[in-house]
């Protein structure tokens, strides 16, 4: 069986998934921001995989996982950033204990 | 931009490559910054103090030997003089001079680690230690040839020197004479502009005239700092007002400008030793000094610029073979008083450095 | 404007450990190689002359460690002490030399040799005879120019530097 | 010489900038003079270039140069473009640029000296004329906009120079702000623009304009968007506030930025745009009754000033205002003839220009000699000076050229474009021409009460901290710019006596030089406006000079106009306490709440009520978990999702 | 050549100063009361004509009866010293009034002779062990030790 | 006027000359994965000896001179005695961690090598991303030391750790950035056809950006001055102080592997790869290679170590702003002159000099006191 | 046949790091796992003959964000806390699983209109070219590194002490 588009983009929705779950269901700040770097991966899979496989010669498709690998490098250094920033003050990355947005 | 980590408690010693010898700092860190740090020693104490008090006159002077056992030569010196002052006993002229000539050459010797240390401290991969040590190590032949010992000397006695000098000693001396100034004038050219070592140095570290005054700093740290105290200027012992020497001294009291004393010092004593080479008398080598010396009641102090700064002896007599109390002023455990004020901001590598550039001898901080 | 010569510093060192690749070493491949010690040099043994030691016991006195130990028994008859026992306990021995200082009958010396490791405690404990001096046991010229005079002058690295660039 | 050079009239001074700003500053001590040089060198080389295209586009067919273009971006297929559009316009303006900005930094030399900000000051005037020239220089108003705020920018700069004085701080802020305000006026203008048709090329718009292709009600608004922009930074009624204010920056600052080009840039982007303008008559006659009303307005608050770097600024204003009179004036001309092409267009700036380029050499002279009357002195209040006559030879005899031509006395430059400008106003707009003219009086009035109190009877002490009792005159580097800009302040205006000038901007006739030079005086008009003047400065000498009159009597008679000239019509106590305070804060908000409280609230109220009891019981399910509202995000794709596909 | 100051004018220098402050003068030493040692200790270092801002050393010697605590000063712009000498007579509690404030340097010295000699020296701020580990009983530097 | 008006066929094309080395997939793999281990294994021997004998004399010592002759096989020795030695794990360490670290430091470092070449054509793989490659590649070493120092739960080691990071990540840009300058030049990511452009080396060419690379270089591997993360005298041995046998002699190939890459990443991208007269082209690549490293063994003997906060500021405020000048320039040069033109090369070496003095005076290395 | 290969084991170790990063209890194993996965999917990238993003992948993924975020897992101190779930984990899950089934049946019921061409084979100049030549995407390419500059400045002022 050779390998077709498909497989790709389930390939590339496990990994989404389970980054969404991730990013739902962690308390670590620091292991949010990774579920949605796999969620940023995943997309990035998609994109190169309907470029391969739709339009071969366009390549548009690896342009736009450029772009998305320019905004995962300033997401994770400014959610990072935040991290750091939300730790010095409250001493923890519970996700759980943040709740200023509350009410 | 400082990135505030947890304070981070890092033991720097007992056992660490640059802490010269089994000396342990505290450093509580904040990155890489020092917050604090407290010096924690006494792994090497031996009690010389107390020893002294249960050993002869002269048995004492193989434990002085132990002080700063980078610079024996000096110690006994400073121990001999004390007890000639107790005990009153004169020192023939030759004596005299073979000692000038010891002391200075064991000041260039101490001097050559101190400045290889902490050269390689900075990170100079030993490649200027290897070269001072060298040359530390034609110095050490000299007194290996004097006393039989290359490391613990025990060659000076009341009332003068174990032994006459051997006849090789003095072409030996000369020739080593000859040879140093243009060795020291090349590791000045290895490190001395060196770029990075003024980076790393210049700044780093400063003492103040009032600190280095209020810790009782002495020798080349205090003159790094830009006070121009010399005891063999200030308090001329043996025969030291006969020798035109100067006293280095630094300008802001930095690591470079305590490096920097160190190698002008060498300079210096180099100078000393070529006028004594020539001045050097014929005569005996020692008074007649009885076996057992027995001096009056009474206490006395007297001190003498050894390599790492004032070191002094405070002997209290009771008219016994033994000293009642022999109190060692120890140049190293003073000159340590400053490490918290000169640490505290700097990064672990300064840490090193300033340390390093104080030159400490464990030997002689934990006696 | 004034430039600075920056990089001079650190070409400067360059030069000097480049020279050094050309000059001769200093190493001494030790056991190949040896050197002719001081003639003071203080060994870390003691050689006892048991014909001159009239068991007096100043070097026991004078020693700061107490290594020597002089067991004696009055031989009524000479007048004079004999010497049954005379340990020196090397071990605790720091070489420092007073005993040869203070024998008055010039019947202690340092010893030449160096090479004097053991591999058991109990054998750093020397007596009587263990002390006397024989063909590997040299004595050392420490407080006797005499005998200095007769052992192979002292190597400097001083000269040897000297020599070979010379 | 290939038309790139024109490049290197924008790069020169970039180039000075780069240098000094990051090889200077950090490497040279502040005492060297280097930076001064390299700027000057580098103006020397705008000048000659300037003076290169000048005569280059006089030689060309249509007075005006094609220079290639360069695509810098192309977003959906529209190229946005840079490049340089050199016309006569350009041409006149790249002269002035250059000339003006060259003898202030020569000036500067001798006014800067061993101050501890030197570097800066040549590195900022260095991009000031850099903007300038990108502005003047500019085909696209884009580019034009981006310049503009660059100059803006750099004037914020300049007059903040000496930042750790409070007062300088406050004018740059000051200055920024309001100009800001003219420059949303700008922006909305230029995005006006864009959205209709699509360019912002000016060439292009021009065109379209004047097809007809742009018009009505879009043109009016984007046209008086473009002057509001224009207006603050002409400082013109009622933007008018931060220029006084702005001569706490250094004088040379002063004479370039605020005299003689920035400010001016205002009359340069109408003149610019002008063929847009001729289309809107409501547009035209607005740039007309703004500029002429401005004249008077400023030139009644430059009688009474003490300061006089104050007076100069006021005046400042007022002929700006005259300037924009000139442009609106002719514009309106142009309307009424009915036919409208391009070349008339761009044409009927000639007037308003004229003035603008002699303008330039004068005000920029009055400028540096208060500069160096203010290096002598050590103050600006000319209550303290008073008989510099004798000790400063030069300054006053320059001065005096310069008042001389401001206050439009024949043959000097200002007489020639004030006249201009009086004629096309009273052919237009008569009642405008009845205030400006009485405003050429108040001219002549004010400017020699400065040079009488300044110069005449006896040194009144200076500044009481000034190190020197004894003033002096200035030294060679600052006067010889003063005299070379007095020369051409008196024959700059000899330009247009043939109608050259009007022919080189494209319309009128030439005539003869005698003819021109003496023929004026066929009308009647300049025998009017001389006597005016005239009769302002024998006033002023009468007052300050002679002392016939008591100004102090003067004062007191006309109490209330001088109170409101001095208080400057209360214009900064109107706009802050009337406008931020009481209108905005007490009345509109107030007037908001009042409608709240009564209005709304009650009405609200018993919906809110029940809103509250609802949000309390919702507002559990707001915890504050970022991940339960993401949760609930992905119940709903997961929801939406499946239901297109249960429907599809 | 440093100077030693002549005891005698000094012991009176300070007794006018601080009345009953030197209790005995010896060839060599003046001797003052611990109470008064700090204050002592500040007017010579601040006293011009003294000017004794270097702490040589500090030592303490047991004589059964009492501890003599032993300060070594110099001037170092005068060239000149003096050695001040304290007692303290309570063996079981031996208090003295710490130099630290006066002179940093006397930092490690009293707590040596603390952790030796086992003289509390009041106003230390740090006032601890050095050379032996926390914890060690007894002084070794006692006569009476062993 | 179009400033960047790029057409496929402006780029230059470099005639590719004919691999001369065996050709089918899987032998070429084979032979070169061979030839790869056995080259790294036998030059770091080389590189270990050759640096212990070459700042033996430079230290008036002999250095290693038992084992064989001249001391060739100390390494061996060496080798076989760090490997006999009993491997500690300390009880707090994350085990797997720790032990997996000097694998995942090491296994990047052999896979750069796929694609330097050792002559023409003769790389395991001619990849057209050659050199980004080699970058990307060689970050994943960092994780390796990350690794070591966090699962070794050492205060030193995490320092360590720490202060490699931040200077890797620091010097990846300067040396990327100098990586761009050859780039431009050669117009090819290929390491063969980097080497094949250069007709004239690249460090006559680029000596500014053959600086960079060196000091960066230098930097990134932690070669002295730069030594930080196993500063001996300030943090014992930095992210390796916990580790022992098979493990520590991992972490020390890694150390002289690394040196072994840069050095042959210099050898190839500025002085010419393989080319050269006379001798055959792989003899050629060592003998540079060798030489590279001989200048690092020189500075390493000579030079004092710079202080974090000095190497931060070097990499950030020195080398970072040189390295985006010299790739201006060097864009401008392509942009103006399209042919590599010898003049350019003393016009580069004067612009160099210029830069690097002017900087050095805008620059300090800093005293660095945080006030705290 | 090689990519087949290729596909599968790259296809599970990405998915097998990805469940580490969820699954392990260890932040820092946690995030060596990301590395994992970000590895293979490079990889991936290989097999999709993507080259050049494939090196920016490693460049970007593994050289700078896995070494940022383990930079950040020791200086938060964090790993001692492990990495417990919320009280979201089980809906959480459902979601997941059920967004999983549905793209799944989403992708298997479209028709992809493939194209039988084969991609470029060295796509990096043929990328610049997209990128940066006419009609490209140069502006975005501006902006780009605008917002990474942005997001450094920002993140900076973020962790500056005040």
């Amino acid at each position: 069986m050779s390998i077709a588009l498909e497989h790709y983009l389930i390939l590339a929705t496990v990994l989404f998934s389970i980054g969404l779950y991730g990013a739902l269901a962690k308390r670590s700040a620091i292991v949010i921001l990774m579920s949605i770097e796999l969620m940023l991966n995943a997309v990035n899979i998609a994109m190169i995989a309907f470029s391969r496989y739709i339009v071969p010669l366009m390549l548009t498709g690896q342009v736009f996982a450029i772009f998305i690998i320019v905004v995962a490098a300033a997401e994770a250094a400014v959610g990072l950033a935040i991290t750091m920033a939300i730790y010095r003050r409250r001493e923890t990355i519970d996700t759980t204990e943040i709740n200023l947005m509350k009410w | 931009m400082t990135l505030k980590t947890e304070p981070f408690v890092l033991n720097v010693g007992p056992q660490h490559p640059s802490t010269h010898g089994v000396f342990r700092m505290r450093a509580t860190l904040d990155g890489e910054v020092v917050v604090d740090i407290e010096p924690i020693f006494g792994y090497l104490h031996r009690g010389i103090e107390k020893l002294a008090e249960e050993r002869t006159y002269t048995g004492v002077i193989p434990l002085t030997d132990r002080l700063d056992y980078l610079s024996s030569m000096a110690n006994n010196l400073g121990y001999c003089l004390a007890v000639e002052k107790l005990a009153g006993i004169p020192v023939p002229e030759r004596a005299q001079y073979i000692r000038v000539i010891m002391a200075e050459l064991q000041r260039i010797a101490s001097h050559l680690i101190a400045v290889g240390a902490f050269l390689n401290d900075c990170g100079a991969f030993m490649t200027p230690i290897v070269y001072m040590i060298r040359e530390r190590e034609k110095i050490l032949d000299l007194f290996d040839m004097v006393c039989g010992q290359r490391l613990t000397y025990n060659y000076m006695r009341p009332g003068g020197v174990s032994q006459e000098i051997p006849d090789e000693f003095l072409p030996a001396l000369d020739k080593f004479l000859k040879q140093m100034p243009g060795w020291i004038d090349e590791y000045d050219q290895l490190l001395k502009e060196n770029e990075i070592l003024l980076a790393r140095s210049k700044g780093v570290g400063t003492l103040s005239q009032e600190l280095a005054i209020s810790i009782s700093a002495s020798g080349p740290v205090l003159r790094g700092s830009g006070i121009k105290w010399d005891i063999r200027r200030a308090d001329p012992y043996s025969i030291y007002e006969r020798f035109e020497f100067d006293i280095p001294t630094g300008t802001v009291g930095d690591c470079y400008d305590r490096y920097r004393v160190r190698v002008e010092e060498m300079r210096q004593s180099l100078r000393i030793l070529e006028q004594a080479r020539q001045q050097i008398p014929g005569g005996e080598f020692r008074s007649k000094v009885p076996h057992l010396i027995r001096p009056p009641v009474g206490e006395t102090y007297a001190h003498i610029e050894a390599p790492k700064g004032e070191l002094g002896f405070y002997l209290v007599s009771d008219n016994s073979i033994a000293p009642y109390r022999c109190h060692v002023r120890a140049p190293s455990l003073l000159n340590v008083t400053a490490l918290r004020d000169l640490m505290i901001g700097w990064k672990i590598a300064d840490l090193i450095l300033i340390f390093g550039s104080m030159d400490i001898c464990m030997g002689e901080i934990d006696r | 404007m004034k430039f600075e010569r920056y990089g001079i510093g650190i070409a400067k060192g360059l030069r000097v450990t480049f020279k050094h690749l050309f000059r001769r070493p200093v190493t001494v491949q030790y056991p190949e190689q040896k050197l002719h010690m001081s003639r003071r040099i203080r060994g870390n043994e003691l050689i006892w002359d048991k014909d001159k030691c009239t068991g007096c016991a100043t070097c026991a006195k004078t020693c700061p460690q107490g290594v020597i130990q002089v067991i004696t028994s009055v031989d009524a008859v000479e007048n004079k002490y004999v010497v049954e026992k005379f340990e020196v306990d090397t071990g605790y021995c720091i070489s420092c030399g007073l005993c040869i200082e203070a024998c008055p009958y010039e019947a202690l010396y340092m010893g030449y040799a160096y090479e004097r490791a053991k591999y058991r405690r109990e054998d750093v404990i020397q007596t009587n005879e263990q002390l006397l001096p024989s063909a590997d046991r040299l004595r050392s010229g420490y407080m006797y120019p005499e005998i200095a005079a007769q052992l192979p002058r002292q190597t400097l690295l001083l000269e040897r530097i000297t020599e070979e660039e010379e | 010489m290939p038309y790139q050079l024109i490049w290197l009239i924008f790069f020169l001074p970039v180039i000075s900038f780069a240098i000094i700003s990051l090889f200077i500053r950090p490497l040279v001590k502040a005492e060297s003079k280097v930076a001064g040089y390299i700027t000057i060198t580098a103006l020397f080389g705008c000048l000659g270039l300037s003076i290169w295209t000048l005569v280059t586009v006089m030689g060309s067919p249509h007075h005006e140069l094609d220079v290639p273009q360069i695509s810098w971006i192309v977003i959906n297929g529209f190229p946005f473009n840079v490049g340089i559009m050199v016309d006569s316009l350009t041409a006149v303006m790249l002269v002035v640029v250059s000339t003006v900005s060259l003898m202030v930094q020569i000036y500067s030399q001798g006014y800067m000296h061993g101050d501890p900000g030197y570097h800066r000051y040549y590195a900022w005037m260095s991009l000031f004329t850099a903007s300038m020239l990108g502005l003047v220089m500019a085909s696209s108003l884009l580019f034009a906009f981006i310049f503009w705020e660059m100059v803006g920018l750099c004037s914020y700069l300049l007059i903040g120079f000496w930042f750790h004085k409070p007062s300088a701080a406050d004018a740059a802020k000051k200055a920024f702000i309001v100009t800001r305000l003219g420059d949303f006026g700008f922006m909305a203008g230029i995005l006006l623009l864009y959205k209709t048709t699509g360019t912002l090329d000016i060439a292009e718009l021009h065109h379209l304009a004047i097809t007809g292709a742009l018009a009505g009600t879009t043109l009016t608004w984007a046209a008086i968007g473009i002057f509001a922009g224009a207006a603050g930074k002409s400082a013109q009624f009622p933007l008018h506030v931060w220029l006084p204010d702005a001569m706490e920056g250094p004088t040379p600052v002063s004479a370039l930025i605020h005299a003689a080009t920035m400010v001016a840039a205002g009359v340069f982007l109408v003149a610019r745009t002008l063929p847009l303008f001729v289309n809107s008559i409501e547009a035209m006659t607005t740039v007309a009754i703004i500029g002429g009303f401005t004249a008077i307005f400023a030139a009644s608050m430059g009688l009474v000033m003490t300061d006089i770097k104050r007076v100069i600024a006021y005046s400042t204003i007022s002929q700006l205002g005259y300037m924009m009179l000139g442009l609106g004036a002719a514009g309106l001309g142009l309307i009424h003839q009915g036919h409208i092409t391009l070349e008339a267009a761009k044409a009927a700036a000639a007037i308003g220009i004229f003035h603008l380029f002699n303008h330039a050499f004068f005000k920029a002279l009055l400028f540096l000699g208060a500069g160096s009357v203010n290096h002598a002195t050590g103050t600006f209040d000319m209550r303290l000076m008073g008989g510099l006559r004798k000790v400063m030879p030069w300054t006053y005899a320059t001065f005096l050229i310069g008042s001389l031509s401001l206050a439009g006395i024949w043959p000097l430059a200002g007489f020639w474009s004030k006249d201009e400008i009086l004629i096309s106003a009273m052919e237009n707009q008569p009642f405008l021409f009845v205030l400006v003219m009485i405003t050429v009086f108040m001219t002549a009035f004010y400017i020699f009460r400065v040079v009488f109190m300044t110069f005449a009877g006896e040194y009144r002490g200076g500044s009481p901290e000034a190190h020197d009792a004894h003033p002096h005159e200035s030294p060679l580097v600052m006067v010889a710019p003063m005299v070379v800009l007095a020369i051409l302040a008196v024959v700059a205006g000899l330009w247009n006596v043939t109608g050259h000038f009007g022919a080189f901007m494209g319309h009128g006739e030439t005539k003869g030089f005698v003819e021109g030079f003496f023929g004026i005086f066929t009308h009647g008009l300049p025998w009017i406006s001389l006597v005016l003047a005239g009769s302002g400065i024998l006033l002023a000498y009468a007052m300050y000079s002679a002392r016939w009159i008591s100004p102090e009597r003067i004062g007191a008679m006309f109490k209330p106009f001088y109170t409101l000239f001095f208080r400057k019509y209360w214009f900064d106590e109107l706009y802050e306490n009337v406008f931020v305070k009481t209108a905005l804060l007490k009345g509109l908000f107030a007037g908001f709440e009042v409608i709240d409280r009564d209005g709304v609230d009650g009405a609200v109220n018993g919906v809110a009520n029940t809103a509250v009891a609802t949000g309390r019981t919702i507002r559990r399910a707001q915890t504050g978990q970022l991940q339960l509202y993401g949760l609930i995000m992905g119940i709903g794709i997961v929801v939406i999702v499946l239901a297109i596909y249960y429907l599809a | 050549m440093t100077l030693a100051l002549p005891v005698k004018d000094t012991a009176q220098r300070i007794g006018e100063h601080f009345a009953d402050a030197v209790t005995e003068v010896t060839d060599g030493a003046v001797i003052v009361k611990s109470e008064a040692l700090f204050q002592v200790a500040e007017y010579l270092k601040t006293n011009p004509d003294f000017d004794l801002n270097y702490l040589t050393h500090i030592t303490a010697v047991d004589y059964f009866d009492y501890f003599e605590i032993i300060y070594q000063l110099t001037s170092l712009n005068n060239n000149h010293s003096l050695l001040l000498k304290t007692r303290c007579y309570d063996r079981d509690k031996p208090v003295v009034p710490s130099v630290v404030g006066l002179w940093r340097g006397a930092d490690f010295q009293e707590r040596e002779i603390y952790d030796l000699m086992g003289i509390s020296f009041k106003g230390h701020p740090n006032l601890k062990r050095i050379v032996m580990w926390d914890g060690f009983d007894g002084h070794p530097l006692r006569k009476d030790y062993l | 006027m179009m400033i960047f008006n790029p057409d496929p066929s402006s780029v230059r094309q470099m005639p590719t000359l004919a691999p001369d080395w065996p050709g089918g997939f899987w032998w070429h793999w084979l032979l070169f994965t061979v030839i790869i281990i056995a080259f790294v294994l036998l030059l770091v021997m080389g590189y270990i000896w050759l640096e212990r004998r070459a700042m033996g004399r430079m230290q008036a010592r002999l250095g290693p001179n038992r084992a064989g002759p001249f001391g060739l096989l100390q390494p061996v020795a060496d080798a076989l005695k760090v490997m006999l030695k009993e491997d500690i794990v300390p009880v707090n360490a994350d085990k797997i961690v720790h032990l997996l670290a000097p694998i995942i430091a090491f296994a990047p470092v052999l896979i750069i090598f796929a694609v330097v070449p050792f002559a023409n054509g003769a790389l395991l793989a001619d990849l057209n991303i050659g050199i980004v490659f080699v970058v990307a590649i060689s970050s994943i070493s960092t994780l390796g030391v990350f690794m070591a120092g966090w699962g070794s739960s050492n205060k030193y080691s995490l320092l360590g750790a720490m202060r490699n990071v931040a200077s890797v990540v620091s010097y990846e840009i300067p040396v990327v950035l100098s990586i761009a300058g050859v780039v431009l030049i050669t117009g090819s990511l290929s390491m063969n056809q980097i080497v094949l452009a250069q007709e004239i080396p690249f460090i006559l060419l680029q000596p500014l950006g053959f600086l960079i690379f060196f000091i960066g270089g230098c930097a990134e591997i932690n070669r002295s001055p730069f030594d930080l993360l196993e500063a001996d005298s300030e943090i014992v041995a930095g992210f390796h102080t916990e580790y022992s046998g098979m493990k520590f002699a991992m972490f020390y190939l890694v150390e002289y592997a690394e040196a072994l890459v840069i050095s042959a990443l210099i050898t190839t991208l500025f002085l010419g790869g393989w080319r050269g007269p006379i001798l055959p082209p792989w003899l050629w690549f060592l003998v540079k290679v060798m030489v590279v490293f001989f200048v690092m063994v020189w500075t390493r003997t000579t030079l004092p170590r710079v202080r974090i906060d000095q190497l931060m500021a070097l990499a950030w405020k020195f080398l970072f702003p040189l390295a985006l000048l010299n790739l201006f320039i060097t864009g401008i040069e392509i942009l103006a002159w399209p042919t590599a033109i010898a003049w350019l090369i003393p016009v580069n070496i004067a612009v160099m000099v210029i830069l690097v003095l002017l900087w050095s005076k805008l620059f300090k290395l800093g005293w660095g006191r945080v006030e705290v | 046949m090689g990519v087949t290969i290729a596909f599968w084991i790259l296809a599970v170790a990405a998915i097998l790091g990805a469940l580490g990063v969820v699954l392990l209890r260890n932040v820092f194993r946690a995030a060596l796992s990301l590395v994992l996965c970000f590895l293979a999917v490079a990889g991936l990238y290989v097999t999709l003959s993507a080259d050049f993003l494939a090196a920016v992948q490693i460049l970007v993924y593994v050289g700078a964000i896995a070494v940022l975020i383990i930079l950040a897992i020791m200086l938060t101190r964090d790993v001692q806390r492990g990495s417990p779930g919320n009280r979201l984990q089980l809906p959480a899950f459902i979601v997941a699983a059920l967004f999983l089934a549905i793209v799944a049946f989403a992708i298997f019921q479209t028709s992809w209109q493939l194209a039988e061409l084969p991609p470029p084979a060295p796509t990096t100049s043929d990328l610049a070219f997209r990128l940066l030549g006419d009609g490209g995407f140069i502006l975005p390419l501006e902006i780009a590194p605008v917002l990474l500059l942005a997001a450094i400045i920002g993140a900076i002022v973020l962790v500056r002490e005040k």
